[in-house]
């Protein structure tokens, strides 16, 4: 590790470096933050297939009214297990733990984020709490009470939540290492010159994620804590029958996530800043507002978590100040669009993958937003809320929002990562399946929630059965284009074609002066920094 | 968007449709954008990017226009929901009892229905009950919804019909195993039809004992009371035991943590439905299973406890 | 980085701090036995504010640190009285 | 724990980062904390008259007592910083074991305290309590469990400090480089600081 090897692994990547531990244990037991990206990227992986999988049964159940696949235990199993996987192994660290840990020194200049071990631990954390996650299957199967595992019914079903509480508590210990550390990298290691407002806008969400991640999670922590010694011991807090009140239940864990979107969506919102202005070859337009905007919904979204609970029973005063702060907190992210098409005006395009990601992201992130905003309006709210109006909503913008902006980040920077180009043919076709598909299976939904159909519904009534045959088949569409879009990079990672080309797409941020892949401590000179980032001339 | 049949309606629609009015209006407007620039700007028609420096006052403008937008949105939000928080002082009293997973209603005057029958043009304020977890009230034709909370005092909500109809209650918070079962109906029907159903004599003192099939009506009680959710007809092990091939058994039960033998009899019965965690059936969780003391007569236990004899044969 | 100076505080100064917070224990043991209504508790958080304030300032030396600590600090405690005043939007007027 | 000497001494050390990286752990625990306060501020506002029957069947002088030893330990950790920054390894030694001794007998301290309660029948599930109003069910409920959950927190403290106690000794802690030691203080600040609240809150309430 010391400076001495450095020399002898020049141009060495951090691929093929050969540190203290041989084969596997190399990367499980490495503590750089390249490979502890890909670790969580490997992992992630998988999970979601297997999240994925189980969406998919979902909606296969639902194509057709009354029992066809499964019983209404197993749905409400897959839901459930589905909803946690995907909101706590996927979509909360996602962005952040995968191209936060890769990216983030490499864009303020740094040698390693500031406590390597930590980030190692951190992985090791998160597997720790996946597999407790997932020991329910053996111990009392699969919870069945929704990710929200609200009171009381979580300390009442028969199904033993236990272990996905635990699970959950422990997922939260690994986002808040992550998000420690990345404040104290962007605090302390910047390059020298790179002054605040000379930071890249992903380092940007980044850090405004990372606040997030310190100051919220530590709520849902207890929150989970004191179900479980609910459940374990009865102490009352949030069991009616003892006194407690279930609502306070429901405050704490939308204290909690509420924040939490804006965990899954700022560093998608960070990615997308940093490719509309690459591939359309000019500044981005108002880099300020667009970084002031993001630390405004961090701050902004703290105060809002009772949209989540219009009809559970609050005060109505309440209920008037959540839904005036939900208006306030859509307007940064309209700033944000709006910026970012201005960008491409009177740019120069350059039509490649990462940017049709790039733009069918603003298009669903929109639908998504605007049919929050619907959510967010009294009234209305009280017709769709727990419809599938609802879960339209959070397809659209977490599926849509955070997963097209993962997909986005892998192709924008897949040859930085792997040292190889991805087809770039197969690539395409997999982004317009997956597309058409994603619009398939979730726009119906809107409709079936209009209607009123509830959601979490193992079986419905006749007349919800038109807008579910076609969201089903949907689901079907969108896997196959999420199979080519996946297979497609995972052979590319294995056997694309090699390439050594530091800057492909032309980017002005620093990653891009590094050698692809990048060695193992990224650069022999920390750069230094004079230029605003995005300065094309 | 559907039907609408109370005096909700129009407020809900209105806030739905002036947000949709805009997203659309927007959304098509920021896409279609999107795609010009995709088409005129293309590195093949124009090569050279051409760099422009920020505005403040454009920036100013497009905070400032989305903000009278969204506020427009909370206005209607806000007007139309406003009624649903005031329910009059005058109207019919009913009391929406929620457990896992049935709903039955209780009027003022006594009578207990699973179907919510109301007139119309009249205000109906429904005091909501859960016993054992959340559920909640909802009614899409009137653009409803209101969680029924445990332990929550004064959880209250209402609304006035204005269309003769029958429309589905669902229950629209997770409620567990089968929530999507937990289905009821309001009939909305004309006033004088609703009074005479209201003070129907025969409703309060039902059966007149002679010729009836006693096992019959105890599995109309049974399937009224939402049992049905949690104990199966046919030997399968659902929630709870089965009622089939029970009746005069011997069967292990925990009494106050004690295991102890005894007879599945009219008794045991009686004290299952009345104190169900009194004895727990070897297998079983306590406080699943409600008492249901005050909601099912001395007398419908007796039907009860025929049709599960009768189960037997 | 590691060469920056520190504040090197007294022993002397430790021990004044010490008492301060001693003796506002014991005020505020001392005050319980008043009878102010629903002035007590107010009273009491008033005293166990200004103690955390004295530990945070000395003890923990947020006075003589870099003066980002005490920014955040107090941010923090800014958010959290936030949120504890929306969930009571909830609770006084249910 | 947040910095890794290890690795801070072969590429770069940077001390400001940890501290850094403390506080930011320190926020954690206080939203974890405020969490708590928060439950306890509903329901007391919802249950006053449980509340202060309540609290009086907390032991004042117990409390009393144990807030004073944690306030001294409080500051002989702050004490035993400037004995290291003076290089005086002996002094800090030993003002860092009369914190660890405060910390085990306000251990000890809260055992007996539980102790008599569980024993008078008093803990979460009792059938004593079950007997008692929802209020008073939800006292002892939040009682337990933030005292237990800052109990947890001493014994976080009496494992690190006993670590630090080793560093000192084998000099990996001196005067130029005791990160190790000032974040472990801040920590225990933070362990005073929540009792703090939590003193008036449950024993002084009438
Ligand atoms: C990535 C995650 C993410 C993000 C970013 C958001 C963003 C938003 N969400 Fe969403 N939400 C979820 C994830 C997310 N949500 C999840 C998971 C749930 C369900 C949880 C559960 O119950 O299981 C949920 C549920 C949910 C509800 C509760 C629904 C219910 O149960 O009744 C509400 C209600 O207000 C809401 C509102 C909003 C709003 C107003 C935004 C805003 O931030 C959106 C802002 C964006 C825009 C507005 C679009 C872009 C702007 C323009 C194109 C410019 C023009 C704009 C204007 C004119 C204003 N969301
Ligand atoms: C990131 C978040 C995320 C994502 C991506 C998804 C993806 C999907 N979800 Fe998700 N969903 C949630 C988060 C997410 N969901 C949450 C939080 C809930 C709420 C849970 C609750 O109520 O508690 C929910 C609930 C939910 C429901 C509602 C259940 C109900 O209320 O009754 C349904 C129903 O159809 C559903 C379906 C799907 C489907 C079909 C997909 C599909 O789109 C999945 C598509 C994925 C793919 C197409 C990828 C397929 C890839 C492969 C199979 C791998 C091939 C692999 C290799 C070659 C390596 N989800
Ligand atoms: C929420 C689920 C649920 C509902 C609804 C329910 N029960 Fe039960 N019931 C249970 C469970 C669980 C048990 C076993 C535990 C016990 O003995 O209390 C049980 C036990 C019983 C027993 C004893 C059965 C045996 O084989 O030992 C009887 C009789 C019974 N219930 C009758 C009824 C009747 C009549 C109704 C409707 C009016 C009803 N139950 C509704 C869950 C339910
Ligand atoms: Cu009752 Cu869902
Ligand atoms: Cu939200």
């Amino acid at each position: 590790m010391s400076a001495s090897t450095a020399t002898a692994s020049e141009h060495v990547s951090f691929l093929e470096y050969k540190g203290k531990y041989k084969g596997i244990l190399g990367w499980i037991l490495s503590t750089d933050h390249k490979r502890v990206g890909l670790l969580y990227l490997y992992t992630m992986l998988v999970f979601f297939s297997l999240a994925a999988t189980l969406g998919l049964l979902m909606k296969l159940q639902l194509i057709a009214p009354g029992y066809t696949i499964m019983g209404p235990q197993t749905y409400n199993a897959m839901f459930t297990v589905h909803g946690i996987i995907m909101i706590f192994v996927i979509v909360v660290p996602g962005l952040p733990a995968v191209f936060g840990n890769f990216f983030l020194p490499l864009m303020i200049g740094a040698k390693d984020v500031a406590f390597p071990k930590l980030n190692l631990a951190s992985w090791w954390i998160y597997i720790i709490g996946i597999l407790v996650v997932l020991s329910s299957q053996f111990v009392g199967g699969w919870p069945d009470t929704g990710w929200t595992f609200y009171a009381p019914y979580s300390f009442r079903t028969p199904a033993n939540v236990l272990p996905a509480l635990f699970g959950a508590f422990i997922l939260g210990f690994s986002s808040i290492l992550t998000g420690i550390n990345f404040v104290v990298t962007i605090h302390r290691m910047r390059a020298p010159g790179m002054t605040w407002f000379k930071m890249p806008l992903f380092p940007w969400t980044l850090y405004a994620t990372a606040w997030i991640q310190v100051l919220a999670t530590p709520v849902i922590g207890i929150t989970l804590l004191l179900t479980v010694m609910e459940r374990v011991w009865g102490i009352g807090i949030f069991d009616p029958n003892l006194g407690g009140d279930p609502i306070l239940y429901q405050h704490l864990f939308w204290i909690y996530s509420h924040p939490a979107v804006y965990i899954m969506i700022l560093p998608g919102l960070g990615v997308i800043s940093e490719i509309i202005p690459v591939f359309s070859r000019k500044r981005i337009y108002g880099y300020k507002a667009i970084v002031l905007s993001s630390l405004a919904i961090a701050f902004v979204g703290y105060f809002v978590w009772g949209h989540h609970m219009f009809t559970s029973g609050m005060s109505g005063r309440a209920l008037f100040a959540f839904s005036f702060l939900t208006f306030l907190v859509a307007i940064p992210s309209a700033i944000k669009v709006f910026n970012w098409v201005a960008t491409m005006y009177k740019g120069s395009l350059n039509l490649q993958t990462p940017f049709y990601w790039a733009v069918s992201f603003i298009f669903v992130f929109m639908v998504g937003g605007f049919s929050g905003l619907t959510l967010g309006s009294l009234a209305a709210n009280v017709h769709i809320h727990d419809t599938h109006f609802v879960v339209a909503h959070f397809h659209f913008i977490v599926f849509g929002g955070t997963g097209f902006s993962f997909m986005a980040a892998l192709h924008y920077w897949f040859s930085k990562m792997f040292g190889r180009m991805y087809d770039r043919g197969w690539a395409n076709t997999g982004w317009v399946v997956f597309f058409a598909g994603f619009l398939t299976l979730y726009l119906p939904m809107f409709g079936l929630g209009m209607q009123g159909m509830p959601r979490r519904y193992y079986d419905y009534l006749p007349e919800f059965h038109a807008g579910n045959i076609i969201s089903s088949l949907g689901a079907i569409l969108m896997i196959a284009g999420a199979a080519i879009v996946i297979v497609n990079l995972v052979r590319s990672a294995r056997h694309g074609e090699k390439t050594s080309e530091k800057n492909p797409w032309g980017g002005k941020t620093l990653e891009w002066e590094t050698d692809t892949p990048p060695t193992f401590e990224n650069w022999e000179d920390i750069p230094s920094v004079e230029e605003r980032p995005y300065e094309y001339k | 968007m559907i039907l609408g049949a109370s005096t909700f309606v129009e407020g809900v629609n209105n806030a739905f449709l002036f947000i949709l009015v805009i997203a659309v209006i927007i959304g098509t407007g920021i896409t279609l954008t999107m795609l010009w620039f995709i088409y005129r700007y293309h590195q093949k028609r124009h090569p050279k990017a051409v760099q422009i420096k920020d505005s403040i006052s454009l920036e100013i403008t497009w905070t400032v226009i989305p903000i009278i937008l969204v506020m427009g949105m909370f206005y209607y939000g806000y007007v139309g929901w406003i009624p649903m928080k005031r329910p009059p002082a005058e109207g019919i009293n009913v009391t929406a009892n929620a457990r896992m997973w049935s709903f039955n209603f209780r009027y003022e005057n006594g009578r207990v229905s699973d179907k919510l029958y109301v007139p119309k043009d009249t205000a109906i304020i429904i005091n909501l009950n859960a016993m054992d977890v959340l559920h909640s009230f909802y009614i899409p034709a009137f653009r409803l919804k209101e969680d029924m909370v445990p332990g929550l005092a004064n959880n209250r909500t209402w609304f006035e019909a204005t269309k003769v109809g029958t429309y589905t209650i669902f229950c629209a918070e997770y409620c567990g195993l089968q929530h999507s079962y937990m289905l009821s109906e309001v009939v909305v029907m004309e006033p004088e039809d609703f009074w005479a159903w209201y003070e129907d004599p025969d409703a309060m003192v039902v059966e007149v004992t002679e010729d009836v099939n006693l096992a019959l009506l105890g599995r109309q009680v049974v399937e009224r009371n939402g049992c049905l959710a949690c104990h199966s007809l046919d030997g399968r092990t659902l929630v709870g035991p089965t009622f089939k091939g029970r009746y005069g058994e011997t069967i292990t039960v925990i009494t106050g943590g004690q295991e102890r033998q005894i007879i599945y009899d009219e008794e045991y019965v009686r004290r299952s439905i009345y104190e169900p965690d009194h004895d727990i059936t070897v297998g079983f969780r306590p406080g699943q299973m409600l008492s249901y003391e005050g909601e099912i007569t001395e007398q419908e236990v007796e039907f009860i406890t025929e049709f599960i004899k009768s189960l037997n044969e | 980085m590691s060469e920056e100076k520190h504040h090197i505080s007294s022993y002397t100064s430790h021990f004044l701090v010490l008492g301060a917070l001693l003796l506002l224990t014991a005020v505020s043991v001392a005050v319980t036995s008043l009878e102010m209504g629903k002035y007590d508790t107010l009273v009491a958080m008033l005293i166990a504010g200004t103690k955390a304030a004295i530990v945070l300032t000395w003890f923990m030396h947020l006075r003589f640190d870099n003066k980002i600590y005490a920014i955040f600090t107090v941010a923090v405690i800014v958010l959290f009285l936030l949120v504890l005043y929306i969930t009571f939007f909830d609770y006084s007027y249910r | 724990m947040e910095k890794n000497t290890e690795h801070t001494t072969h590429v770069h050390r940077d001390d400001e980062g940890d501290k850094l990286g403390m506080w930011l752990f320190i926020f954690t625990e206080l939203l974890l904390f405020g969490m708590l306060f928060l439950i306890y501020a509903v329901y007391r506002f919802r249950n006053p008259v449980a509340f202060q029957l309540g609290g009086e069947e907390l032991d004042v002088f117990i409390g009393t007592f144990n807030t004073v030893i944690l306030l001294i330990s409080s500051a002989t950790v702050a004490m035993s910083i400037t004995a290291i920054q003076r290089g005086n390894k002996k002094q800090a030694l030993m003002l860092l074991g009369v914190t660890l001794f405060i910390a085990v007998v306000f251990l000890v301290n809260k055992y007996f305290e539980w102790g008599a309660k569980i024993e008078y029948g008093f803990y979460p599930g009792s059938e004593a309590l079950m007997e008692l109003g929802h209020g008073t069910i939800l006292f002892f409920g939040l009682y337990y469990v933030m005292s237990g959950i800052h109990a947890i927190h001493i014994l976080i403290g009496i494992g690190l400090f006993i670590y630090v106690v080793r560093q000192i000794q084998t000099e990996k802690i001196h005067s130029t480089d005791y990160i190790w030691l000032e974040n472990t203080g801040l920590y225990w600040h933070l362990v005073d600081l929540i009792w703090i609240f939590l003193f008036p809150l449950f024993y002084l309430i009438h």
